[in-house]
């Protein structure tokens, strides 16, 4: 088997469904999801024999052709997989599969169509009338459900690009590609306004870092002249690149480089400054929310950063001396993690809560990276994926419950909202378990579930750093994760339903539940590949193949770390302590309307729930000054005043010039003159009309005198 | 011994005899060749057009014999002499010329006539190492002098002044053009087979006669060939009751006559081309230690082949126009295409089997391909006549319409 | 034995003769003829220096022999194309003059 | 004087004569015939150039097949031109100048060439070995393969266009 070949294949399918849905079968919904999910499928299946084959040789597949000229040499692109890309492919085949299965239940197909769905908005649902002449309501398929799998391939494709290309380039193409794919899905029901400002924000907000990103890859470019990882992150490049200093701020070439680069990855994965996007991304349909979230945009982000590792940490011994990218990662992670994480805590909007959950690990992860805890890092992104793909795929599947249970009862009460739920566990069983699993693994629940180990790595990697802050920080924040996930799942599924619609909420469909339960087992094994040796009991009965296989790309060596047991403690306690008190808290909540925690923290707590006001001031700092300078500046003065008088002045000018000209040189010489050609040119042509007889022999005599004549003079001048 | 030589090889002998007899006169190399040459050409004319008197008298004492008649029989035993009396009448017989001729071409149109039949004898190999000229584009040469033929009846045509002659010349150059179509393409296949375009390789190279790779082919070869000689049932430029007598008609005493021995010789010297290029010409047993009896063998193949013609012109009604043009086309240019790519892939892919499998699957493809052109033209004709016969409305009186349409009938 | 210079003027009072025809003569096809005469004398030129080359090669020299083929080529095409013309030109005319086939003018 | 020489001299005055008459003659049907003769006259050239199979093919092309056309196409249109016309444009006179004047620096050109004066000999390769060459050579990817499918082509499209120039279309003639 040419493995080479068959990583070159990976992203083709979905680009390939991607096509021929467009352009062909858009007209026809169950070709269209077939076709999507074949193509994802297949891919599945060449990343998992990649995978397997990565894995098992431990070797790396490299595959290079020369693509674009660029003056004497040949911009290569190719694929590479090593066991970053390994780990990446696995959990991105997975999730991208199942989220792929999951849509097809999501958008309700084999409902019948709705009365009043139009493209742009999502299903209202039908009308049905049954044998009785009752008025049923039903879910209705969703109108665009053909270019809803065609966007999607896409957007598996650019996340299969960025991840087996094995150049700047071409991950920067999967990079943008995304972003537009996040734009399209996030605005996907593009007739709602709130979806429409979202779908801009997120393309906007990411486009900053993006732009910092292509100044740091030209930068990177310009210094090394490839932008392949061979000779980026080969041993010489990154001391030359380490030691060499830079014009700003007396930083060195790859600390420069590498904030360029963070930016991107800031904008990506969503961190501190452009973190606004991604909450508001909840507006597209919630497969692509995971899609996002858990399978592409941010793991893409982070993925990124750790590829990215050995420039960002060019110059770093291991020690506790860090360089500048990491301070700032470590700084920014766990800032973000806290953050957002407290954010959380007030947010009543069922996917909002996974939202700032998300932007919490994410920063997570970008503080293990800033502390050097690369591999923590990496199992975080794996796990993390793996599980938050569960639980949005699991807030889906409450939200189409509770659809349903609105469309029943014809309330009119936001499906979203986790206070008009409440005694979900009876109604949908299977989601209740497996959003029950996610959510432990998102809290750490020990032991069990991967998100211990993984939070539990980076934790232990901080401390044993000796980062003594990060440390604090980060498991303050593990404590309001583990907090606000019983929050969730106390509000939503335990207690007594608080609305009617809650109580007719329904399981949903096979293609459903069906990703839930497979993306539930992969929550709780996942972890068992990277259980410390060091672990008291349990550490050493399986292996740590993760550290092993990652550990091989690493570069420069770590310190032994130290073990201590304190970061396990403090693991355990923080979990299990939010987890309980959540509970608590949420255990009995029976109005709509009030929060526990609102009349305990009042004023602090209208600040979570309005996220810290960023949004608002964002607002006032940037983009009204913005609009004020637009409309004030640019247009009423610059563009209205002065431009435009400079311009009527100028034609004015031109007005008066042109007159003079017409009567005193136009109209006498030009015209005249051509009058005087014209005649003469008539009285010529009058004149040598006589040759052109038409007859061909004619013309022939007179070519072959003229040519006579011609040879005659030719033959006189020459010699 | 020289007795033994001479009966062996007489040619060659006669040929030495004369070298000796120039070399000792003082003639320089050249020369002597440029003589021999004329010698050769002036006896194998001569000698061609002599044979003819004997094929006037053979033919139509067969076509009498076929027709229960008794054919020529008052001059000489069996009429033998018959031909000998009618070249003595048409030599003294008056020359007329008709007024308002176009006197160039029509003196010169028998001449090219009789020329063109004998050009083709100049290539023929009668044994081993006598012939004419061994030309290396024997082939061609053979179309190129059909041409000619063409361009003899086309002048007399033309110079004859009167439009049945004319008619008749453009029908017979007309068929003529057509039906060297599929003979060029046989030939082409011959070529392929052989390897080359001379006439003496293409005989030397036939161990096995060609007429058993190319039943198809000599078939087509044998018809177009008849249809070229414009003998029956190909005679439509002399259809009598159409044309008065074909391009001929202006024509009398020496000048008709030598139209009339280029048709009899023509037939016979297609006949040898035939025998020359499908069954092995000159060679037979024993034809390589004595040369004398190639010529014997080749006598008789050409000599039956002549008889089968004959016997066809004898037995066969004459084709309509549409029927003739239609046999080509239709019928005989497509078949030899086909045939001619079959045989040249088929022959690539054996080069290297036995000789056995050659012969085998050539005649297979032969027999399949003649069964398939069999099956098409037969199904052509069906559907013809059906449309006619569908196609055919009764036109019956109807008075009725007189009285209700007024306008009609009027 | 015959001199190269032969062939070359024979050729080339040929060419010239069919040039005279072609300009001079009234009758299309006569002008057609004319060509050929021109053609003709190509070809023999043409040979002529094939077989000089080839005689100084010591071997076949293709390309004389392939220009000449071509030559013959292209005069059947010319033929056949030219006297579709004519006969065209004739129905639409009823003329074969060529110098009354005047549309070749402003 | 050897006997080519001869053959040469008498085959070369007739082609050019006959070519003359074929310029010059009044009846149309004759300059054909005698068209017929000057390609019959640079057929034996050929052969005495020793492309016999070039000769072959003017035989079997020049008159067989476009005299022979031309001399339909001359029958078809007899009556619209008749012989009595004069065939000739008016300025033949300055035509038979200029082309003489061209005929002179023709061949005075060609005289200043090195190899003018060259003598002729038979080829050492022999007839069928040329023809052999100039097959293989045709049919050769790296030969000439391309330029005769190009005219094999050409030959299609002219027997195409002919067709369809000379088809009677109908409704053309009725009137």
């Amino acid at each position: 088997m040419n493995y080479e070949l068959l990583t070159w294949l990976i992203p083709l399918p979905p680009l390939l469904a991607f096509f021929i849905i467009f352009l062909a079968t858009h007209k026809n919904n169950k070709l269209s999801h077939s076709l999507a999910i074949a193509g994802a499928g297949l891919s599945w299946v060449f990343s998992m024999m990649v995978f397997f084959f990565a894995i098992g040789y431990e070797k790396e597949l490299t595959s290079s052709i020369s693509w674009l000229p660029t003056a004497e040499t040949w911009l290569n692109i190719g694929v590479q997989v090593d066991a970053l890309t390994a780990i990446t492919l696995f959990f991105v085949a997975w999730t991208v599969l199942m989220i792929f299965i999951y849509s097809v239940g999501y958008h309700n197909f084999g409902q019948p169509k709705g009365d009043h769905d139009r493209p742009g908005l999502a299903p209202h649902g039908a009308e049905l009338i049954d044998q009785d002449g009752k008025h049923k309501h039903v879910l209705s398929i969703e109108p665009m459900y053909a270019r809803f799998f065609g966007f999607i391939s896409l957007f598996a494709f650019a996340m299969y690009v960025l991840v087996v290309s094995n150049n700047l380039l071409t991950l920067y193409i999967g990079w943008e590609i995304m972003g537009l794919c996040s734009y399209l899905l996030i605005g996907f029901w593009y007739a709602k306004p709130s979806a429409k400002a979202a779908a801009q924000k997120a393309f906007l907000t990411t486009r900053i870092g993006d732009v910092f990103m292509l100044i740091g890859l030209a930068a990177l470019y310009t210094l090394t002249g490839s932008l392949h990882y061979e000779v980026i992150f080969s041993e010489t490049v990154l001391h030359d690149l380490a030691t060499t200093i830079s014009p700003v701020f007396g930083l060195s070439w790859a600390g420069l480089i590498g904030l360029l680069i963070l930016m991107g990855v800031v904008g990506k994965s969503s961190q501190f400054p452009l973190h606004v996007w991604l909450p508001d991304a909840m507006e597209g349909p919630t497969p692509v929310s995971a899609m996002i979230h858990a399978a592409t945009m941010v793991s893409a982000g982070v993925y990124l950063a750790i590829r990215f590792f050995p420039v960002l940490s060019a110059g770093w011994d291991g020690g506790s001396a860090l360089t500048t990218p990491m301070v700032v990662m470590a700084a920014i992670g766990s800032f973000t993690a806290l953050f957002s994480a407290t954010i959380a805590v007030a947010q009543r909007d069922v996917k909002r809560v996974l939202a700032y959950s998300t932007i919490s690990q994410l920063g997570f992860m970008i503080a293990a990276l800033g502390v050097g805890a690369y591999i923590a890092a990496a199992f975080h992104l794996v796990t993390h994926a793996i599980f938050k793909a569960l639980l949005f795929l699991g807030s889906g599947s409450i939200i189409h419950g509770m659809e349903h249970g609105v469309l029943h009862t014809q309330e009119h009460i936001d499906p979203q909202d986790m206070y008009n739920m409440g005694g979900l566990r009876k109604k949908m069983p299977i989601t209740f378990i497996t959003f029950l699993i996610g959510g432990f693994a998102l809290a750490g629940f020990p032991f069990i579930t991967a998100g211990f180990w993984s939070k539990d790595e980076i934790l232990s990697g901080a401390f044993n750093g000796g980062f003594n802050v990060v440390f604090w920080v980060l498991a303050i924040s593990a404590f309001i994760t583990a907090f606000y996930t019983m929050r969730q799942i106390s509000l939503v599924f335990l207690g007594n339903p608080r609305t009617s619609a809650a109580k007719h909420a329904h399981e949903t469909t096979a293609t459903m539940t069906f990703p839930l339960v497979i993306l539930s087992i992969f929550a709780i094994s996942i972890g068992w590949v990277g259980i410390p040796e060091y672990f008291p009991v349990i550490g050493g009965i399986v292996p740590n193949w993760l550290e092993t296989f990652l550990g091989s790309m690493l570069h420069s060596e770590h310190a032994e770390a130290h073990h201590s047991s304190i970061p396990l403690i403090t693991s355990l306690v923080v979990s299990l302590g939010g987890l309980f008190l959540g509970g608590l808290v949420y255990r009995k909540i029976q109005n709509t309307e009030k929060d526990p925690l609102e009349w305990s923290l009042s004023g602090v707590y209208k600040v979570l729930a309005n996220k810290y006001y960023i949004d608002e001031i964002y607002q006032f700092v940037f983009i009204r000054p913005t609009e004020w300078f637009a409309e004030k500046i640019v247009y009423q003065l610059i563009d209205q005043k002065i431009l435009d008088g400079f311009l009527h002045g100028v034609g004015k000018l031109s007005m008066w010039l042109g007159g003079k000209f017409r009567f005193w040189f136009d109209l006498p010489i030009i015209n005249k003159g051509g009058d005087k050609m014209a005649l003469g040119a008539q009285k010529m042509g009058s004149n040598l009309k006589v040759t052109q007889s038409g007859r061909i022999q004619d013309y022939m005599v007179l070519a072959l005198a003229f040519s006579l004549l011609g040879g005659f003079l030719f033959y006189l001048l020459l010699f | 011994m020289k007795i033994l030589e001479f009966l062996s090889d007489p040619i060659i002998v006669i040929q030495e005899w004369i070298i000796q007899l120039f070399t000792n006169w003082g003639v320089t190399q050249e020369w002597q060749t440029f003589l021999l040459y004329l010698i050769g050409s002036a006896i194998l004319g001569t000698s061609a057009l002599l044979i003819t008197l004997v094929l006037i008298w053979a033919e139509r004492k067969i076509i009498g014999r076929l027709q229960d008649r008794l054919g020529p029989n008052r001059i000489g035993p069996w009429g033998i002499f018959q031909p000998v009396a009618d070249m003595l009448k048409i030599f003294i017989k008056e020359h007329i010329i008709p007024d308002e001729v176009d006197p160039i071409p029509y003196h010169i149109a028998p001449i090219i006539s009789v020329a063109s039949v004998l050009l083709m004898w100049a290539i023929v190999p009668f044994s081993d190492n006598v012939r004419g000229s061994d030309l290396n584009v024997a082939i061609l040469f053979l179309l190129g002098v059909g041409g000619l033929g063409e361009l003899g009846v086309i002048l007399a045509g033309w110079g004859s002044n009167n439009k049945y002659s004319m008619l008749a010349a453009f029908r017979a150059s007309a068929q003529m053009i057509s039906y060297e179509v599929p003979m060029a393409i046989v030939l082409l296949i011959v070529v392929i087979l052989s390897g080359s375009m001379s006439l003496g390789d293409i005989v030397s190279s036939q161990n096995i006669a060609n007429i058993f790779l190319l039943p198809l082919g000599a078939l087509i070869f044998f018809i177009a060939s008849i249809a070229e000689n414009g003998r029956a049932p190909f005679d439509l430029a002399e259809a009598e009751s159409e044309l008065v007598a074909g391009f001929n008609m202006e024509y009398s005493g020496l000048k008709f006559g030598m139209f009339y021995v280029a048709d009899f010789l023509r037939a016979f010297t297609s006949s040898v081309i035939f025998a020359s290029i499908f069954l092995g010409g000159w060679r037979g047993p024993g034809a390589e230690q004595i040369p004398i009896l190639g010529f014997f063998y080749l006598l008789i193949k050409s000599t039956i082949i002549w008889f089968i013609g004959v016997w066809i012109r004898g037995s066969m009604p004459r084709f309509r126009v549409d029927q003739m043009m239609a046999i080509t086309w239709k019928f005989l240019t497509p078949l030899s295409l086909a045939l001619l790519i079959v045989i040249a892939f088929v022959n690539k892919l054996l080069a290297n089997s036995s000789q056995l499998i050659q012969v085998v699957v050539f005649l297979i493809i032969n027999f399949v391909l003649f069964y398939i052109g069999f099956l098409i033209s037969n199904k052509l004709i069906n559907e013809k006549v059906r449309m006619e016969v569908s196609s055919h409305k009764r036109v019956l009186a109807q008075p009725t319409n007189i009285f209700t349409q007024p306008n009609s009938g009027g | 034995m015959i001199p190269l210079s032969w062939y070359l003027i024979v050729a080339a009072v040929l060419f010239s003769v069919g040039m005279f025809g072609a300009i001079s003569r009234k009758n299309a096809i006569a002008i057609l003829i004319s060509i050929e005469l021109m053609l003709n004398a190509v070809n023999i030129n043409i040979l002529a220096f094939w077989h000089y080359h080839s005689q100084t090669l010591g071997y076949t020299d293709l390309h004389g022999m392939v220009f000449a083929a071509i030559v013959i080529m292209a005069a059947a095409a010319e033929v056949a194309i030219g006297l579709a013309l004519i006969i065209a030109v004739y129905r639409q005319r009823k003329t074969v003059v060529a110098s009354e086939v005047n549309a070749l003018k402003g | 004087m050897t006997p080519l020489q001869i053959v040469f001299l008498l085959v070369s005055i007739v082609t050019i004569f006959s070519a003359i008459l074929v310029v010059s003659l009044q009846k149309i049907f004759h300059a054909a015939l005698w068209l017929i003769v000057t390609l019959m006259g640079v057929a034996i050239l050929f052969v005495l150039l020793e492309a016999s199979f070039f000769a072959a093919v003017q035989i079997l092309v020049y008159i067989g097949a476009i005299a022979i056309i031309l001399i339909f196409a001359i029958m078809l249109t007899r009556n619209i031109m008749s012989d009595e016309e004069i065939q000739s444009n008016r300025s033949w006179g300055l035509v038979l100048l200029l082309v003489l004047v061209f005929a002179v620096i023709f061949i005075n050109q060609l005289s200043q060439s090195a190899i003018f004066n060259s003598i002729l000999y038979p080829l050492e390769v022999q007839g069928q070995d040329n023809i052999m060459a100039f097959g293989q050579g045709l049919l050769d990817p790296a030969g000439f393969a391309l330029p005769f499918e190009l005219a094999s082509l050409l030959l299609l499209a002219a027997l195409v266009g002919g067709v369809y120039l000379a088809m009677d279309k109908k409704g053309g003639e009725a009137k």
